[in-house]
């Protein structure tokens, strides 16, 4: 593989939105160095700012002060920000396959409407995708009849398609029941020791940050801000046994305890908000 | 000043001085000026409508005018009547429907057959069969609102969900109380869904009622205006039931904000 | 405590050859057929199973809002008529009237039951509300409460009734994963505290452990119970259990059932059913 | 192990009902209808409830006589003006003017609902998708809307010469407003992730608006048709009532000027069976173009 790309770099950033003349400070000054081809996990209670900074890195929103940079260029700053574009794919927390297409509409979608490949290059594109990814079979249903698994795992195909430098995911396993969750989580391990792209990963869920990523981010709640930085130096490639490791005992050990407090009062915090 | 009173002049400003409402108000402008041109220069199907200017004058004449206002309560009695009966009847038939399977089975056949019929079509069998013409617009103003209401609570109390009612019977309901605290409340919405278009629609069918057969009301007085030359109160007239049927509308919404603060917050 | 009531009631739940169809010859669903098991009185018995396997239709039978077309449902040894105050359904996602505050919602069976004197009915709604912690939020409607509070409205709303037989719908579906593990171990030592008669209903295999002193495997379409599993951890639980040897075990005991259920569900056309059997294969065939 | 992701191959269905086909199916369906004691009662009180409606009608407007109600065309009277092959009124199913009439009415129908859909639904789909063009319509539309459309009546005859376009011009009134505020309701109510989406993966604005906005909003598009439709009939009839030399609307004015009461029955529940035929037609082509969304629940 030649040199990687997708360096992402936060300096500083805080986001502050003004609804009603209130001014409600999202993400407070927040630093973080994500390295070329690395899987950051953000970790941080639901609600604390996390989608905010993700948000401002594909280029749904601007930022209040400091900047971020991909690969050295400047990505948003103050009174700037870079339209979403297809080297920074999302995935959606509940999923944003258009139902009204077929998996192979949906897949060859980006590479279409960019006019980097023709409707036939495309669909040979995605057919030899799909296949490596194992999705051949679906490539004619449309994403009702998929079960929620298959839909986040053809997401991520979609994502790839365009050979992003950073695969943006925001929660996307939120709604699936625990085994469910295990099987895309190897999915999503395989995609990325074949793939190397720099992944940029919001969840909640502190077992998955542990299992998948290369480097935990934990965040504090509102405003969000970087409390730790775990790496995680478990071997790849990963796979289920790497769960019941003594190594990852120990690293997970001692962060729980430190983030469960941390979601406790956000948790707390949130019912107060409501009272 | 304090800061609070501050802020919620500053809400309130950013709120009517906004590029929405500007942009609003360029194109209202910008038609008023077409429409007056129109007349000028005899653009085609302008040329025929009275302009703005003449309409103006005509405004200012009949606001004055205790007949004109006269016509308002005419269409506003005859729509009360109407929308009300319809009410009175339409609601509880279709909590009786949604709640009886066998008066509903008996009943829904015979309904959606006479359903489709616009409620208009039933004018002339209407004047034939009620003695005065009062009444007979009544009753198709009755028939306008009427399907609409029915079909809007029987959808509603039926799509109400089973956990709801399952719910309250574990807990110790009596068919009463399943029926006032739990169908009733949750079939409200739908009702006043039901209200406003029926609203709507009652006063399409008053305004063609009284141009086919009142003598009185803002239809009539819209009608008579054509008939009798004066054009620009063909548009004052037409401005009348739009506003009136705005109001009307308004009401509705408002008494369901009162009736339904769950709905209010969120 | 608000409902200190007089003696304990015994309550014991007896299923015997219950089976339910649905729709009509040859198209008929069979969705339980030859159902049988007892909820032990006092005891947290688990039910899981596939999704779709019948779960709902079960407990729509046990509360008595359905009749079954063959078998019968005994509660201490009385045959089960129809809905009854002395059996509680919790439904899925919550179940709390919109339309009523949180107040209103608690204090709902006692108002309707019109036999205990309105300050009486105050006093209790406040200790149970005070007990979840609502005791705030008691003006509110339930659209102005987190998950997680509305599922704790639900639990108070349940107490005041005292039910003989609580039966709980897989009750945090739909909550994150943060706030289903919370409630989960609050549910856990409310459940712990009452000691009654509890049917939990669920899809998730580690919350079925974590809270089960008695683990129902139903199978798939039509439903019937394939296996009783007595989980002996220890009382009172905590989620550190999840990582012991005596767990796992369990759990591998469970999903070697469910498995066999899976491929059939998903041979019958269930969509989730193909997670459950990919998700077993990662996990246990391969690691053989 | 294994490193491939692919996923165990799918039994196959062994249901042994899944693969009846679609005529065994309605046959049995059919039967069941029929056997099953609690539908078979439903379907005995639905027609009897028909029946009782027509027996009411008879025993006050023939048997009975009841005071006004005698004045009133029963059901006899109708039925066999209806079927005759010389009807007294000159209106039966086997007279060309009966079928003059719908097909004058239809035609109306067909050309005041094209338009407005021609114009209504691209319009809807603008102002959703855009912001400066919906702030900029926007405002026109709501200050028209609550004027009833049959208020417009005086002023589309001055408006228009002709006979045929005013009675057009207020049918496709109606019909517009209902298109264009639920198309725009429809792209309102497309979930914004789709939007962004499509923007990260690097769509245009055009390719925003075709492969999103318009696929997405088409759900909403198609109820807004079906309203359309309804409010269209409702003021074809007005107009007709009012000016016309045919349609159903003017048969029913006709007859009730030439006291001639059984047509203007015939004349409604043709009216009835006309407009509710355009409205399933109308269901049938959304159910065919939105396969997506009916194929997923299966």
């Amino acid at each position: 593989m030649s040199e990687l790309k997708g360096q992402i770099s936060i300096r500083n950033v805080c986001k502050v939105y003004d609804p009603e003349g209130v001014n409600v400070c999202a993400v407070d000054n927040c630093s973080l160095e994500i390295a070329a081809g690395e899987f950051c996990m953000v970790v941080g209670p639901s609600g604390c700012g996390k989608t905010t900074l993700l948000n401002a890195i594909a280029g749904f929103h601007g930022i209040s002060t400091g900047e971020i940079h991909l690969d050295g260029q400047l990505l948003c700053s103050a009174d700037y920000t870079t339209p979403p574009a297809a080297d920074r794919v999302v995935v959606f927390q509940n999923g944003a396959l258009f139902p009204w297409y077929t998996v192979l509409e949906n897949v060859t979608f980006g590479p279409v409407v960019q006019g980097v490949m023709t409707a036939r290059q495309a669909k040979r594109a995605a057919n030899d995708l799909l296949g490596e990814l194992g999705l051949r079979d679906i490539a004619q249903s449309y994403p009702g009849e998929l079960s929620s698994g298959m839909k986040r795992r053809v997401e991520i195909a979609r994502a790839l398609m365009n050979d992003p430098k950073v695969l943006l995911l925001d929660e996307p396993f939120r709604a699936m029941d625990a085994l469910t969750k295990g099987v895309v989580h190897e999915f999503l391990l395989q995609v990325y020791d074949r793939m190397k792209k720099t992944i940029f990963f919001i969840t909640h869920d502190l077992e998955e940050a542990m299992f998948l990523g290369s480097k935990v981010v934990i965040m504090t709640t509102r405003p969000c801000r970087v409390k730790h930085v775990i790496e995680v130096d478990l071997p790849r490639p990963r796979d289920f046994q790497t769960r019941s490791s003594s190594r990852y005992l120990q690293l997970k050990n001692q962060v729980v305890k430190a983030v469960h407090e941390e979601a406790k009062k956000a948790f707390e915090a949130g019912e107060r908000e409501l009272a | 000043m304090s800061t609070g009173a501050n802020a919620a002049l500053n809400k309130l400003r950013k709120k009517i001085f906004n590029r929405t409402v500007l942009r609003g108000t360029v194109s209202v402008c910008l038609c008023l000026a077409l429409w007056e041109l129109g007349r000028a220069f005899k653009l085609p199907l302008l040329e025929a409508m009275p302009a703005p200017s003449e309409i103006f004058g005509v405004i200012w004449k009949l606001v004055v005018d205790p007949k004109f206002w006269a016509n308002w309560g005419a269409s506003y009695q005859r729509v009360l009547v109407g929308f009300l009966a319809a009410q009175v009847v339409g609601i509880p038939l279709g909590l009786a429907m949604a709640t009886s399977k066998a008066f509903y089975d008996i009943s829904f056949s015979a309904f959606e057959i006479v359903r489709p019929i616009p409620p208009l079509a039933w004018v002339p069998i209407s004047i034939i069969f009620w003695p005065t013409t009062e009444s007979s617009i009544a009753f198709v103003i009755f028939l306008g609102a009427f399907f609409t209401v029915v079909i809007n609570v029987l959808g509603g109390a039926r799509n109400i969900d089973a956990r709801f009612t399952r719910a309250a019977i574990s807990l110790g309901s009596r068919p009463s109380d399943v029926f006032f605290k739990i169908v009733l409340p949750a079939t409200l919405p739908s009702i006043f869904t039901g209200m406003a278009v029926g609203m709507g629609i009652t006063w399409e069918v008053v305004v063609a009622a009284e141009m086919i057969a009142g003598k009185s009301g803002l239809g009539y007085l819209t009608w008579s205006s054509y008939v009798g030359g004066n054009y620009p109160q063909i548009v004052v007239g037409m401005m009348s039931i739009g506003i009136a049927g705005y109001l009307s509308s308004y009401a509705i919404r408002l008494l369901g904000r009162v009736c339904m603060p769950w709905l209010r917050i969120f | 405590m608000a409902e200190a009531t007089n003696a304990p009631r015994r309550a014991e739940v007896t299923v015997e050859g219950l089976t339910k169809r649905y729709g009509y010859h040859p198209f008929w669903h069979e969705v339980l057929a030859d159902c049988s098991f007892t909820l032990r009185d006092g005891e947290l018995t688990v039910l899981i199973g596939p999704s779709g396997c019948g779960k709902s239709t079960l407990i729509n039978l046990l509360a008595g809002y359905d009749k079954p077309d063959q078998g019968r449902i005994l509660l201490n040894g009385a045959p089960v008529a129809g809905p009854g105050s002395d059996r509680l359904v919790v439904f899925q996602e919550t179940a709390l009237f919109p339309w009523m505050t949180t107040y209103g919602n608690v204090a709902y069976g006692p108002r309707v039951a019109r036999n205990v004197p309105k300050e009486r009915v105050d006093e209790r709604v406040q200790a149970l509300l005070e007990k979840v912690g609502l005791q705030d939020f008691k003006a509110k409607y339930p659209s102005q409460l987190s998950g997680g509070m509305q599922r704790r409205g639900e639990l108070a709303r349940m107490m005041i009734n005292d039910p003989a037989v609580t039966i709980l719908d897989e009750p945090f579906r739909g909550l994150d994963a943060m706030t289903r593990e919370l409630m989960q171990e609050y549910f856990v030592t409310i459940l712990e505290e009452r000691s009654q008669t509890v049917l939990f209903v669920t899809s998730e295999i580690d919350e079925a452990i974590f809270l089960a002193d008695r683990l129902l495997i139903m199978s798939n379409r039509p439903g019937a119970i394939l296996k009783e599993m007595e989980i002996k951890l220890p009382r009172p639980r905590n989620k550190d259990m999840l990582q012991t040897e005596e767990y796992l075990g369990y759990k591998r005991e469970a999903l070697e059932v469910l498995h066999a259920e899976a491929i059939k569900a998903f041979a019958g056309g269930s969509k989730s059913a193909q997670d459950f059997l990919e998700a077993f294969h990662k996990e246990h065939v391969e690691q053989a | 192990m294994a490193t491939s992701i692919t996923p165990r191959p799918a039994p196959a269905l062994p249901p042994a009902l899944a693969d009846l086909s679609f005529g065994a199916r309605a046959w049995y369906r059919l039967r069941h209808q029929f056997t099953n004691p609690e539908s078979l009662k439903s379907l005995l009180l639905g027609i009897g409830g028909v029946v009782l409606l027509i027996l009411a009608w008879w025993l006050a407007t023939e048997l009975l006589k009841l005071p006004r109600f005698e004045k009133l065309p029963g059901p006899v009277a109708v039925w066999s003006e209806f079927v005759s092959r010389n009807p007294p009124f000159g209106t039966s199913v086997f007279t060309p003017e009966y079928y003059m009439h719908i097909l004058w009415s239809t035609l109306r129908i067909l050309v005041a609902f094209g338009i407005a859909t021609v114009l209504g639904v691209p319009l809807g789909l603008f102002m959703g998708w855009n912001k400066a063009w919906k702030d900029y319509t926007f405002p026109i539309l709501e200050l028209l809307r609550p004027i009833p459309v049959l208020a417009w009546v005086p002023l589309a005859i001055l408006m228009w010469s002709g006979r045929e376009e005013p009675i057009i011009f207020l049918a496709f009134l109606a019909s517009f407003f209902a298109t264009v505020l639920n198309t725009l309701l429809g792209v309102e109510s497309i979930d914004e992730v789709y939007f962004r989406a499509a923007r990260c993966l690097g769509a245009k604005p055009r390719h925003i608006f075709f492969k999103v906005v318009v696929p997405g909003a088409l759900p909403f598009i198609f109820t807004g048709l079906q309203i359309g439709m309804g409010v269209a009939w409702f003021s074809l009839v007005a107009a007709e009532m009012l000016s016309g030399e045919y349609g159903l609307g003017y048969l029913i004015w006709d007859s009730y000027v030439l006291s001639q009461y059984s047509v203007i029955v015939i004349a409604m529940v043709t009216l009835g069976l006309v407009g509710y035929l355009c409205s399933a037609a109308i269901r049938l082509v959304g159910r065919q173009l939105m396969r997506w969304s009916t194929r997923g629940e299966a």
